[in-house]
């Protein structure tokens, strides 16, 4: 093989295989249309080449057929490309039920993870093979952007609000990380390891992290600390609503609109207090901006989210 | 023709000759020349830029310049070649100098202003080289929000001036073409006997009026969010950045179509007149323009892909987006069917029209590839994106740009240059290009991101091929400096239709004087007819 | 040369209208009629807008390119408000995503 | 190699008449014109398509009012309340009267009435402008003394700080760039009222009263958005 003139990267994820296959066919027709046009110039260039200095071309005015012709056919392949890029793209954006959740948060210049049991690290990222894993993320300064080649993903990461991205490796290896959108002086060192293990071999990784208990611990921990605890209480009389069993249940607001409680719901809540307010709530809660870093923005909604499930958000 | 008749008494370039007869000209050939001037010394300045890129690049450390110098050097790269290279280059040297000869008329109807918006452009190239000078910017040509409000400390509030103060030179360029094109034309010459040249101008000028205010608007924000915290886009002050990409690229992708069209418009004349044959469906050429024009306004989306822009709006980015890939696909097909029968000569701006509609045809190709959803995702902000449009505004624009020179070089000095260097620097440009950008599609499909002062050893193979291919295509560039200036003063005088070539702007001498026409002319037919009509389809 | 030449009453009648409109744009304002405060808002805005347009910048007597060039600015208007709004009004509309 | 110019010529495409002895013309007609009537033409295109680029310059800044107020509705109704509605509704009357006195302006100098009639149309044209002015400096002054301009210093009591302060930075991006507008008028405005009383201006030639009063009548019809989307959101809010 060419190794030192590498053409593909690794397929390590179930999405490669079809971004490849998009790919191929996508060089095919550029190849062809290119290989077409240059040919015909070539041709037609030498062949009309110029025979004496005095010599013109025929008046040849066009003709409707064939604008039809190279309208309609280019108008059927882009089609084409659409709805097979659009096919592939809808799976890539919606996460299936069930995924692993990992929480990334992108700072000047560095990848922080977490995992729900609580094991962190910073520029490396262990997932299991064969399982969907859904990152949630969010950044604490700059728009970064969360790119592994090897499996063909890749997603902003965008201050003031979070966004996801899921995919599911299917080859264990070392594969590289890389921040895409350019963030500042070292962007192009913001740069990390993703690995990807043997399900059996994630467990046993895991079981050498997460010292400090899991996400949902530090979040209940945070919930006590920024005295959230003082109006959201259980019992309903608080003056806050009740957060038990809420996630990923529809509410209704003040407007009379309903949203369903998710990441980027409680996340805005936390931060934003008065802009969607639960009805029969007055908007009191003061924000919480700047009080709480990305990160343990991260433990309160898993905390929250721990609420909605009492199996556990992991599973 | 006699070539040894010396030039004409007294025409545009020998009718005055005091600095002030240059700097106060309301001429627009001697405008053009002004132009001409200061994009060339900006196109090297930007070059130098690309140089110290490329020679970093050569290895994967950053090991001859530090990070933050090379970050500067992209930005700078980036601001110089699109805002005060790229969008002036054809329009307000080529476009400046022919469209209204090409129409007939004196000059374009607001002379002064034309004046005005070259001073606009070098007041707005100052404040941008003294931003450079000082310190440099390092946000990226796009200017990114939050990291262009809050986070960068460097220049970025003089250069986003020195950008929007260009700006408006680009917007009263566009407004005196739109205005001049409606108004000054030659009794006779009805819309559809326009030279397609023309036409591309028009629909540049759409662009340029309609898009360059947006841009205006949202860098005086990004400056008066520096300056004075407003909160607009950065999310820390309550601002959203989506907001600002969505401005920036309303304006910032049509605007690449500023950049192609005049050079389709060039390509157009090559075409015709290096075949001594009229356009094949004319009327499909000319409103491919208008329609690449008004279609390229609905496609901005398409850079917010991956940005958590919502999946519904990518999807209609994403089909408006295939939509421009049909006129300018009628645009290559007509091209390459009108050699078809021609008298094709091999002269150097046909050299420059052939190499145009290959790399044209490989740079809108590899567009679709990011405007396809899925596609996107891996290849967006990877140097598959800077390969592809590279092939568009180096093959592309610069090709039509260089062709265009060569062809109305002897209509704006009087003389030839020496063909044989030209098709040696052609030749020469064409290897250095596709060297150094055609390893960059697969260094981007491998997964090197964009903008980075170091990277992955195994990506160095290609980027050293990279590196080579820009030395030769640098040198490339700096051939046709030299026969250019050489052929002032020392190449064969021209006459007034050197090619044999048929339009207005032959029928006038060479250099044309300071009126173009001593009595506005009248014209009887279409401009690129050379054979007796023969009716085959429909026009 | 030749423009078109209105009569004065002409100029003055648009002036009343202008004035009226004014009026009972704040009039509106003060209660509450929920959507329908943007509707009149905006109705009686674009409605000032075209007689000022149409009688004071004389389109009313143009030629169709002034027709064209000033429908343009609005309609490249709409172009940048409607494919914005699009994406944010469509936020969250794919399940199981947040975009 | 053709360093040497082609000897094919191909017939002219147009008909070159021969120069003939020019007529006399209009004092103001530029030479490269054929005449008054496509000179004032390209004159009001000009002006037209400048125009729209005004919309679109303005257009932006809407965009960014239309995002946050979707984003915010009760923020920024709240943020309005604090305008002062009969300044913004007595400024949009002054606009309008302004805009008829320029409007007006046109007319005499169409008619060919005297240099006087003219400039008395435009310096009233002039004094409601700096009425305008004079009115928005008061009320930018009131902004300041209550501490609303954006920035570090910027306080507000009510319930969303952060949009009333998102509110008020594309206030005074809006009302600034329209003032300044304003200013830039009332200088091409003080050019034309010169020009008019130096008798320029009859029904042969008065384009440049024309252009600048489609310039006037644009800034104007700026205001007729900015006031309702400004000041008359938040008249019938309700804190809580």
């Amino acid at each position: 093989m060419f190794t030192n003139f590498p053409f593909f990267p690794q397929a390590a994820s179930e999405q490669a295989g079809q971004i490849d296959a998009l790919y191929f066919f996508l060089v095919a027709v550029t190849a062809f249309f290119t290989a077409l046009i240059a040919i015909l110039v070539a041709v037609f260039a030498v062949k009309f080449r110029r025979k004496h200095d005095t010599e013109v071309g025929e008046a040849i005015h066009g003709s409707l057929a064939l604008e039809l012709l190279w309208t309609i056919i280019p108008l059927g392949i882009t089609m084409v490309m659409f709805v097979w890029g659009a096919q592939v793209f809808f799976h890539m954006t919606r996460p299936p039920k069930g995924a692993m959740e990992i929480y990334v948060v992108g700072k000047q210049w560095m990848w922080k993870a977490q995992h729900m049991d609580g094991a962190r690290e910073i520029n490396e990222l262990h997932v299991p093979i064969g399982r969907p894993v859904k990152l949630i993320m969010g950044s604490e300064d700059v728009i970064h952007s969360f790119f592994i080649p090897e499996f063909r993903v890749k997603a902003d990461v965008i201050p003031g609000r979070l966004n996801t991205m899921w995919f599911t490796a299917t080859k264990p290896g070392r594969y590289h990380l890389f921040c895409t959108q350019y963030c500042g002086t070292k962007h192009s060192a913001m740069i990390g390891w993703v690995t990807a293990m043997e399900p059996a071999e994630y467990e046993a990784w895991l079981g050498g992290g997460g010292a400090g208990g899991t996400m949902a611990d530090a979040g209940a921990k945070l919930f006590q600390d920024l005295a959230c605890a003082t109006c959201h209480l259980d019992n309903g009389q608080g003056r806050g609503p009740v957060l038990k069993g809420v996630y990923g249940k529809p509410v209704t607001l003040q407007t009379g609109q309903t949203v369903t409680v998710d990441d980027a719901y409680i996340r805005e809540s936390i931060l934003m207090p008065q802009a969607k307010v639960v009805a029969g709530f007055q908007p009191i809660m003061p924000t919480f901006q700047g009080l709480v870093t990305e990160e343990q923005l991260l433990q309160l909604i898993a905390y929250v989210k721990s609420l909605g499930d009492p199996q556990g958000a992991t599973k | 023709m006699d070539t040894t008749t010396a030039t004409p008494t007294l025409n545009y370039l020998n009718n005055g000759y005091g600095l002030k007869s240059w700097l106060l000209t309301k001429d627009h050939k001697r405008i053009a020349l002004l132009y001409l001037w200061s994009i060339t010394a900006f196109f090297f300045l930007g070059g130098f830029f690309a140089l110290v890129i490329r020679l970093e690049l050569l290895t994967p450390a950053a090991d001859l310049v530090q990070p933050d110098t090379y970050n500067k050097m992209f930005t700078m790269h980036g601001v110089v070649m699109v805002f005060f290279f790229l969008i002036p280059s054809i329009p307000a040297v080529l476009g400046n100098f022919l469209l209204p000869i090409m129409i007939g008329a004196k000059d374009l109807a607001f002379p002064r202003i034309n004046l005005l918006s070259w001073y606009i452009y070098v007041l707005g190239g100052l404040f941008t080289v003294a931003a450079a000078i000082t310190g440099g910017v390092d946000t990226g040509w796009t200017f990114y929000a939050p990291y262009s409000t809050s986070a960068s400390n460097s220049n970025v509030i003089l250069a986003g001036v020195g950008i929007f103060i260009t700006g408006f030179s680009s917007i009263l360029t566009g407004l005196n073409f739109i205005v001049t094109v409606h108004r000054m034309r030659a009794p006779g010459l009805t819309w559809f006997r326009l030279p397609l040249f023309v036409w591309a101008h028009y629909a540049t000028s759409l662009i340029m009026i309609l898009g360059t205010p947006v841009i205006a608007i949202t860098v005086l924000l990004v400056a008066a969010e520096r300056g004075l915290h407003l909160g607009i886009f950065d999310p820390a002050l309550g601002g959203d950045p989506i907001l600002f990409q969505h401005l920036f690229w309303f304006y910032s992708h049509p605007a690449v179509y500023i950049m192609i069209l005049p050079a389709m418009g060039v390509v157009a004349e090559l075409v015709q007149a290096f075949s001594r044959k009229n356009i094949f469906g004319y009327t499909f050429v000319a409103f491919s323009s208008l329609a690449i024009a008004i279609i390229g306004f609905l496609v901005w989306g398409h850079h917010l892909f991956v940005a958590g822009q919502s999946t519904y709006a990518g999807l209609v980015f994403s089909i408006i987006s295939m939509f421009v890939a049909i006129p300018s696909a009628v645009k290559v097909f007509n091209w390459t069917a009108t050699i078809y029968k021609g008298s094709v000569s091999w002269d150097s701006p046909m050299l420059y029209a052939f190499g145009f509609i290959g790399l044209f045809t490989i740079g809108g190709l590899t567009g679709l590839f990011l405007a396809t959803l899925g596609m996107d995702i891996h290849m967006h902000d990877t140097y598959f994106i800077i390969a592809h449009f590279h092939y568009v505004m180096v093959g592309g624009a610069i090709f039509g740009y260089l062709g265009g020179m060569h062809y109305w070089w002897p209509k704006i000095t009087g003389r030839m240059y020496p063909e044989g260097w030209a098709k040696f620097a052609c030749l020469n440009i064409f290897v250095g290009f596709n060297l150094t950008f055609g390893p960059q599609f697969i260094v981007g499909y491998l997964g090197m991101p964009r903008r980075y002062a170091m990277y992955s050893p195994e990506f160095q193979v290609w980027n050293v091929l990279s590196t080579a291919g820009a030395t030769i295509l640098g040198v490339g560039y700096l051939i046709p400096m030299i026969y250019f200036t050489w052929s002032l003063k020392n190449a064969p005088l021209a006459g007034a239709n050197p090619w044999g070539a048929r339009g207005l702007e032959w029928e006038t001498p060479s250099p044309p004087p300071t009126e173009n026409f001593a009595v506005t002319p009248v014209v009887t037919e279409g401009t690129h007819q050379y054979a007796p009509s023969r009716e085959v389809g429909i026009v | 040369m030749s423009g078109h030449v209105a009569p004065k009453s002409m100029y003055y009648a648009v002036f009343a209208a202008l004035m009226i409109g004014t009026a009972l744009t704040v009039l509106v304002a003060f209660y509450d009629l929920g959507p329908l405060n943007n509707v009149l808002m905006l109705g009686i805005a674009m409605t000032k807008a075209a007689l000022v347009v149409l009688f004071f910048m004389h389109v009313r007597w143009s030629t169709r390119l002034t027709w064209v060039v000033a429908a343009s600015g609005f309609v490249w208007l709409l172009i940048l408000f409607g494919l914005t709004m699009m994406d944010y009004l469509s936020r969250g509309m794919v399940p199981g995503t947040w975009r | 190699m053709s360093d040497a110019p082609s000897s094919y010529q191909p017939p002219p495409v147009a008909i070159h008449p021969a120069p003939v002895v020019e007529h006399a013309h209009h004092p103001w007609l530029q030479h490269h014109f054929d005449n008054m009537e496509q000179q004032a033409e390209a004159s009001t295109l000009g002006m037209w398509v400048f125009l729209v680029t005004e919309i679109m310059f303005f257009g932006g800044l809407f965009m960014a009012y239309l995002v946050y107020r979707h984003a915010s509705p009760s923020g920024f109704q709240e943020a309005s309340h604090h305008l002062n509605i009969y300044w913004g509704a007595a400024n949009t009357a002054i606009l309008i009267v302004s805009s008829l006195t320029m409007a007006l302006a046109v007319r005499a100098a169409q008619t060919s009435q005297s240099a006087k009639t003219q400039v008395g149309w435009l310096l009233a044209t002039m004094a409601f402008g700096a009425a305008f002015l004079g009115i928005k400096a008061i009320e930018y002054y009131d902004k300041f003394r209550d501490h609303i301009v954006p920035g570090p210093n910027f306080q507000w009591e009510g319930a969303y700080p952060k949009p009333a302060e998102q509110f008020y930075s594309l206030y005074f991006a809006m009302t600034g760039l329209h003032a300044l507008h304003m200013v830039i008028g009332l200088g091409i405005m003080t050019v034309i009222a010169i020009m008019a009383w130096r008798k320029t201006f009859d029904e042969e030639y008065y384009t440049p009263v024309e252009v600048a009063g489609l310039y006037w009548h644009f800034v104007d019809i700026v205001w007729i958005f900015l006031f309702p989307l400004l000041y008359l959101i938040g008249r019938h809010y309700h804190a809580g």
